[in-house]
Formats: structure tokens, sequence, C-alpha cells
């Protein structure tokens, strides 16, 4: 890698914990899934839908996930909304550490999955993809997507999290 | 300190407009969308990843790579090939990178044959990035082979 | 005071061609964007700007351009005048193997970030800058992505 | 006062706000001295938004730039396209049917009242009022509702073309149109109730963050910061382009120079910006929305030009350098949040660190239309 650039780290994957407790874990996992507080950590244009989900039309608020915290250690899900640059980078793990486990991350759109349009050969700033960064949860392609498209992405993190779709919550066909 | 009385007074007042505002318009209408409950309806131009036109059975595209072309971030692949007998090429493959797509409509518009079109697929999601990273297009429009 | 005199000054100000006439051409506003674009040399910058500065514009950009088969380097200066719309703008060139002008930012001290921005793009050495470090570029970049030999 | 206190009195401190902070809107990093309460030195570290945008007009074709404008400044997506394609079309030399430019000035100023709605909401979250950002909202959502039945997206329009428009627009778009005028129309006596009366908006706004109007120029401020300052500079006036001299508006001075009057001019912008939707659908003239002859791949003759247009924050400047290819040879894109920011070190100086978030509210940034 040249010089000026900042070095991209391998994550140690964090090992799981020695005792389970499986009905105790499925309540807790269940509390978090219906309270997940995300991050505000807008980068560029999606955060704007970002904020627009956070809104009064599209209301976060029903899914239990609109206390959005400006400190990443009173978060537990980071929406990682824009382009990561490599001079953002380091910051960006910076704060993923500084998350209190259990954490998640969702990366939204376009630029946050993969760099997005603004890859092409002999870019100099953008990082490829935020999971070259930090690991992803769940993914939101779109430049930017639909605030629904991000909701939709939270009721995929709880359904990753308790293991089903809550029947409250249907699944919606785009047609 | 008539002054000071005079502000504590204004700032209860403005408080009381405020209090005022959100109490009426708590029996306004609802402004929310209960998205997961009610779908929501594109508008026609709605631009979401492109889809392959499809007419008797067989995609409209000629493999002309007019598209390909257009795209400002070389997110479209495709191939065809000339089969005995037909009048024109034929598409063998046609996969989208959606990962690296801006959604800005220059393929479609760059399209001569109307061949392509834009799906409405609005709320796309997934917990594995390979899934919109080739997107086999002409498996969506119904095979070709 | 505004400065009305500032055209005559600034055209007193330009670099001079092979047969002396100085390099200053008018354009109407509809073809180019600007009324007036004056080459200067480049260590008549600072005056062309303080001449500028007098006759209250405002300064809308500096950047640079990377003339590779030249093997030169020019910097432009976009000046709009806030009342009459006026627009003028400075050329100066300087060679690219040692690309170095002095610094207006003491006469506008806006111009210092866009100097930054045109030394981190194009390696441009603004002399008695204050603080010529890398500003969008990560602190430790030394390369210059818009020169047009630049490969990552 | 004793030595000791005295060195303790005139210790100074670091700290750093940002690059992630709800209240730098972004990826903004201030290195700030402090003393006590008291700003020192602000040192604005930009950067961490940068994504290219001038080098990916060197190396991509004119048409294929497209789309990056839509997402330089992101919230008033449609003035950088505007400046753009007017830039390529005065190089290239190509003329743009009379509808089109009437569609272009009614999605922009459509845009400018969407992005000045979306200020509204995000700087009163910073001073400490979230309640008329859910109001912001809701009528911003409106518009994009609007903006997205006719361009179909709704953030990073790419609408606009050289020669013209990409849709034309439809009854269903004029009549809702109008619509959203009455009903925004409406909406602001409860803005100015909301807010303007506020008597802790007012405190925290009124005297502060002062920015005369020589600094303003030094730094190259433009648009309401500008305008705030008591400088009725408007490209739309100055340097009339699109369609704009044909239709009757005012410019919004207020000679304050503090947060109030950039707020103030903000808010009488919406109305204007209103004002001049309805007249340029009233005099929406019939014909086509695309110019007849455009090439599909463009190569503008040599030489540069430069365009500018008034953006939602100010104005935002095209230089294109031409060297007769398919692809530019120099784009330089001057951003207004750029030269906005650059004069915060020296504005803030003095000021308590509350005031300072206000002042930097007030300058209404898009970082990475800053970052570019």
């Amino acid at each position: 890698m040249e010089e000026g650039s900042i070095h991209l780290e391998k994550q140690v994957d964090v090992p799981p914990g020695l005792i389970h407790f499986s009905k105790l874990d499925d309540i807790l996992n269940l509390a978090r899934a219906n309270s997940l507080w995300p991050m505000t950590f807008g980068l560029a244009c999606c955060a704007i839908e970002m904020m627009a989900t956070g809104a009064s039309r599209f209301d976060m608020a029903r899914f239990g996930c609109e206390v959005f915290r400006p400190s990443p250690r009173q978060s537990d899900v980071m929406i990682v909304s824009g382009t990561v640059t490599r001079k953002m980078s380091a910051a960006v793990v910076t704060l993923y550490d500084q998350m209190p486990e259990p954490k998640w991350v969702v990366a939204m759109g376009n630029c946050a999955i993969s760099g997005g349009p603004f890859i092409f050969p002999g870019q100099y700033s953008v990082v490829p993809g935020v999971d070259k960064l930090i690991p992803v949860d769940v993914y939101i392609p779109g430049c930017p997507p639909r605030p629904e498209a991000l909701i939709e992405g939270m009721l995929k993190l709880e359904e990753k999290l308790v293991g089903y779709r809550r029947k409250s919550w249907p699944t919606v066909e785009a047609k | 300190m008539i002054n000071y009385f005079k502000e504590i007074i204004l700032g209860l007042r403005t408080l009381a407009i405020g209090m005022r505002i959100t109490f009426v318009r708590m029996f306004h209408h609802r402004v929310t969308l209960d998205y997961p409950h009610k779908t929501v309806t594109m508008t026609p131009r709605f631009r979401g990843h492109v889809i392959l036109k499809v007419a008797d059975a067989k995609p409209k595209c000629i493999v002309c790579m007019a598209c390909q072309r257009a795209c400002p971030s070389g997110c479209i692949k495709l191939d065809g090939e000339k089969r005995e007998g037909a009048a024109r090429k034929s598409l063998t493959s046609y996969t989208l990178n959606f990962t690296t797509c801006s959604l800005c409509g220059l393929c479609v518009e760059s399209c001569a044959f109307d061949a392509l079109e834009f799906s409405k697929k609005y709320n796309l999601t997934s917990m594995h990035k390979e899934d919109y990273q080739a997107i086999d297009l002409l498996q969506q429009a119904g095979g070709g082979k | 005071m505004p400065d009305n005199d500032w055209k005559t000054r600034l055209v007193a100000c330009a670099a001079r061609d092979a047969a002396q006439q100085p390099l200053v051409t008018e354009t109407p506003h509809a073809t180019k964007g600007s009324v007036l674009e004056v080459t200067v040399p480049a260590a008549d910058v600072v005056a062309a700007a303080r001449i500028l500065d007098n006759a209250v514009f405002l300064i809308e950009a500096v950047t640079g351009v990377d003339w590779l088969a030249e093997q030169q380097m020019e910097l432009v200066y976009d000046f709009v005048q806030m009342q009459t719309g006026e627009r003028v703008t400075l050329r100066a060139r300087v060679p690219r193997e040692k690309p170095e002008l002095p610094t207006i930012s003491a006469v506008y001290p806006g111009a210092n970030w866009h100097e930054r921005e045109t030394h981190d793009f194009f390696g441009i050495v603004f002399s008695g800058h204050p603080n010529l470090t890398p500003l969008l570029l990560p602190e430790d970049a030394r390369f210059h992505p818009l020169r047009k030999d630049f490969a990552p | 006062m004793s030595t000791d206190a005295q060195a303790i009195h005139h210790e100074s401190f670091i700290v750093n706000l940002g690059p992630q902070h709800p209240a730098t809107h972004g990826v903004l990093r201030i290195k700030l001295t402090m003393d006590g309460e008291y700003i020192l030195d602000a040192e604005p570290i930009i950067g961490y938004g940068h994504r290219m945008h001038e080098k990916m007009g060197e190396n991509r074709a004119y048409a294929k730039f497209l789309p990056n404008t839509g997402r330089m400044d992101y919230v008033a997506a449609l003035f950088n396209g505007h400046g753009y394609v007017c830039a390529v079309e005065r190089l290239a030399g190509l003329t743009v049917p009379e509808r089109a430019e009437y569609i272009r000035v009614i999605t922009c100023e459509l845009n400018r009242v969407a992005s000045h709605l979306l200020w509204l909401g995000a700087f009163l979250v910073d001073l400490g009022g979230f309640t008329p950002l859910l109001y912001c909202f809701d009528d911003r959502e409106k518009i994009l509702d609007l903006l997205e039945s006719v361009t179909g997206a709704r953030l990073t329009f790419c609408y606009f073309r050289f020669g013209g428009v990409c849709n034309d627009i439809d009854d269903t778009f004029v009549n809702g149109t109008r619509d959203f005028v009455k009903l925004l129309r409406s909406r602001m006596p409860l803005y100015h109730d909301f807010v303007s009366t506020n008597i802790i908006f007012r405190k925290r706004c009124e005297g502060i963050g002062l920015l005369s109007a020589d600094t303003c120029r030094r730094y190259g401020a433009t648009g309401p910061v500008l305008r705030g300052s008591g400088v009725a500079y408007d490209v739309r006036k100055q340097e009339p382009y699109s369609i704009y001299p044909k239709l009757d508006f005012k410019i919004p001075v207020y000679p304050e120079c503090d947060c109030m009057a950039r707020y103030r001019v903000r808010v009488d912008e919406i109305v204007e910006s209103l004002r001049i939707i309805e007249q340029a659908l009233d005099q929406l003239p019939a014909g086509p929305v695309m110019a007849p002859k455009v090439p599909k791949i463009l190569k503008p003759a040599k030489g540069d030009c430069y365009f500018n247009v008034e953006s939602a924050r100010g104005s935002f400047g095209i230089r294109i350098v031409s060297d007769g290819s398919e692809n530019a040879y120099r784009l330089k894109l001057r951003s207004p949040c750029f030269s906005n920011m650059s004069l915060f070190q020296e504005a803030s100086r003095g000021m308590l660190l509350a005031d300072a978030l206000a002042l930097l509210g007030s300058l209404d940034l898009v970082i990475p239309d800053m970052d570019r």
C-alpha cells in the first residue's frame, strides 16, 4: 500500500462466551432486538435518508430503534451511512471498537457495501466497502436506499438476532 | 431587573405557543406511513435496479452493448452470441453489480431498443454482500437459454 | 473607498507576450463566464490580488491545471465583484519541475484553504504560506493525485 | 491574583470535535484550543469525506460525470447538476428548449426549499430543539414526493441532461406543486410561531456569530451567509442565467451579520422560492424538453469556461478545461461550503463553544460538498 494511506487492519473475531444460557440468551436477544440503539453516524448522502427514517414520515421509533445516540459507548448498532474514505477509516474502526458488545453493523448504501460509484481504477481515497474494516451484519443496497429499505434492514437485523421475523411485521414484496 | 422578569414572561409565552402547536397537532391526521403493514406504491419513474424487458418470453435485448458503455461505474456486464439461423444476436448472460450502481438511469436512456426498465424493488436488504454483486438479470427475466 | 480604476491597473500588471502586448482577453460574460482574463507573471500574483482587493472583489476559487505537454502548471484565480457581478480570472504559469509562486493568503485569507487544496492536488508550493499541509488528503500524504502523471 | 492562579487561568487545552459528532453534520473535525469555555483557536480539519469528484471528472466522459453531481451537495443535488450541464452546454454551444429551462428552475427551487427546510430542522436540533425537525421533515417529504414523481429518485437526482432534462413534467406534478406551494405558505406562520419568537432560540442566535461583510468577502463566503451580512449578492441577480431574468423575485438581505440574520434570510428565501415556483408554473411553455441534436459523445472544442449557479448554500461554480477529447482535461468544482467553512477559524476565535456550534450550524454545511 502506498504512502499516505491508512493501513486497514484485519479484525480479530471475538471468541464466544464459555458458558451459554440458551433460554436466557433468547430472552436477552429478544430484548436487544426490540430496542436497537443506532449511533448518529452520518458519513454522506445516506445520512440524510437515515435522518428521514428517524423523522416523522417513516418514524423508526415504531421498531424501537429511534434512540439515536451520539456516543458510540451508548449504542449497539452502527449504521454506516455513506462513503468510508481512507482518511476516515481509522476513525470508523475506533468508533466500532468503542461500542460495547454485543454490537452490530449495518452497511447502508452502495458506498458502504463496496465503495459504490466512487470505485474506479486508480482511485486513491475510498475504502472499497466497510466490510474491509469491520464485520457487517446487514447490507442495504441502493444509492441511497429509500427509508423503507433502512427499516427493512433493521427488521432483518432483528431477524438475525432472534432467528425469526416477527409476525406483526409482514414481509413486503415490492411491486 | 425588569428585563429579567420580562424575559421570563416572554419565555413562558413562547413555551405556551409551542405547547399549543404540539397539542393541536395531536388531533390532526397521521403523518407517519405504516410501512410494513401498508405497501408503498412507487411512482412510475422510480429508479430501482435495472431489469430486462421481455417480449414473447425472450429478452428484448439485442446485445448492442450500449448500456455497458453508458454505465458510469461499469456495473453492467453482458454477453451474447450469434446463433445459427437467428436474425439477431441473442443474450447469453447479463449480470449487474448492483453494489457499485449509482441508479443514474443512463443505461436505460442509452438503450435504443427499449429492452431495459427500472424495477420497483425499493426495499432490498440482505445479510450477504454477494447477493447483489452479480445479479443475474437474464435468469430473472426468465432464462433465455 | 473602492478602487474604480482597477481595470487599467490590472492590465498594467499583466504579463507581456512576444510582441510586448499584455496578455489580456475581454470576453462577453455569456461565452466564457468571465469578463476579464488576465495572465500575470507568477511573481506579480500578490500585486494583482491587492488591486482586486481594493476594488472590493470576492475571492471565488483558486485552482491549478497541469499542462503536461508544455511542462507547465497553470494557476487560475477567480474573483467576482459583488455589486456588479463582474468576473475576473487571473492566470499564472509556473514551470512544472519547480512549481512555486507567492501566496495571496495575506491579501485574501480565504485563499489559504484554496491554496492548500491546490498544493494537495498538484504539489504547487505557495511560498510564504502559513500552513501548507495536506487539507483534503490524509495528513501524511505525499502524492498529488490531479497531476496528469499520477499513478497510485 | 497569584502567579499560580494566573498560570492556571492561562492554561489552555485541546478538544477534538469530530470527526463523528452530531453538531458537525457529518465527518468534519475541528481541533479546538480552549481556555475554559472559550475558544482560543479552532482549526478545522477536513477531507474525511473526500470522494475524488474532480479526479473522476477527468477520467470519465462528460455524460458519465452526471451522477456525481448529485453526490456533492446531496441536500440540494439539482443545483450541482444545473451548474454542470450549463457549463458543458456553454462549452459545447448547445441550446436548451425553453420548457426545459422552466422545468430546471421549478425543480431547482423546490430543491432549495427542501434544503432550507432540512437546514432549519437540523439547525434547531443543534440548538437543542427537536420538535421543529419533525415538522420540517414532514414538509420536506412532500417536496421529495413531487421530485421523485418526476425524477425517479429522492435525494441524488440525476435529472438534467446536456440540452434539457430527461423526463417531462405532467399535470399531476404541476397541480401537486401548486397545492404544495399553498400548503407551505400556510405553514410558514407555524414555523414563525414555533421558532422565530422562541426566547431560547433568540437568545442563542441574536448577536452570536458575527461575520462582517468584509470577512465574508475576503474568505469568499457566499449565499445566505453573505446575505445575512448585508450584501445583496446573488448569482441569480448579478449574473442571470437560465430564465431567472424573466421572473420577479427579491433577494432577502439582513444587515445584522449574526446567526439570526442568516436564519431570517433562509426563511425569506423559502417564501421567495415559492413565488418563483408559482410564476414559473404560470409561464410554463409547451414544447420539447430536450434539444433535438445532442451528440451521444460530446467533444467540446478546446478552451475553458466557468459557470456559476446560486445553490442553496451559495455560489456553486464549475470550471471546465477542455482539450477537445471526450473527457474534461480539468474539472474544478467550487463549492460554497468550502469557502463558507474556511472563515470559521477566524470567526470562532474568542467565542463560547456553545455559540461556536450555533455559528457552525448557521453556516449550513454539507461535508461531502466541502471535501468533494
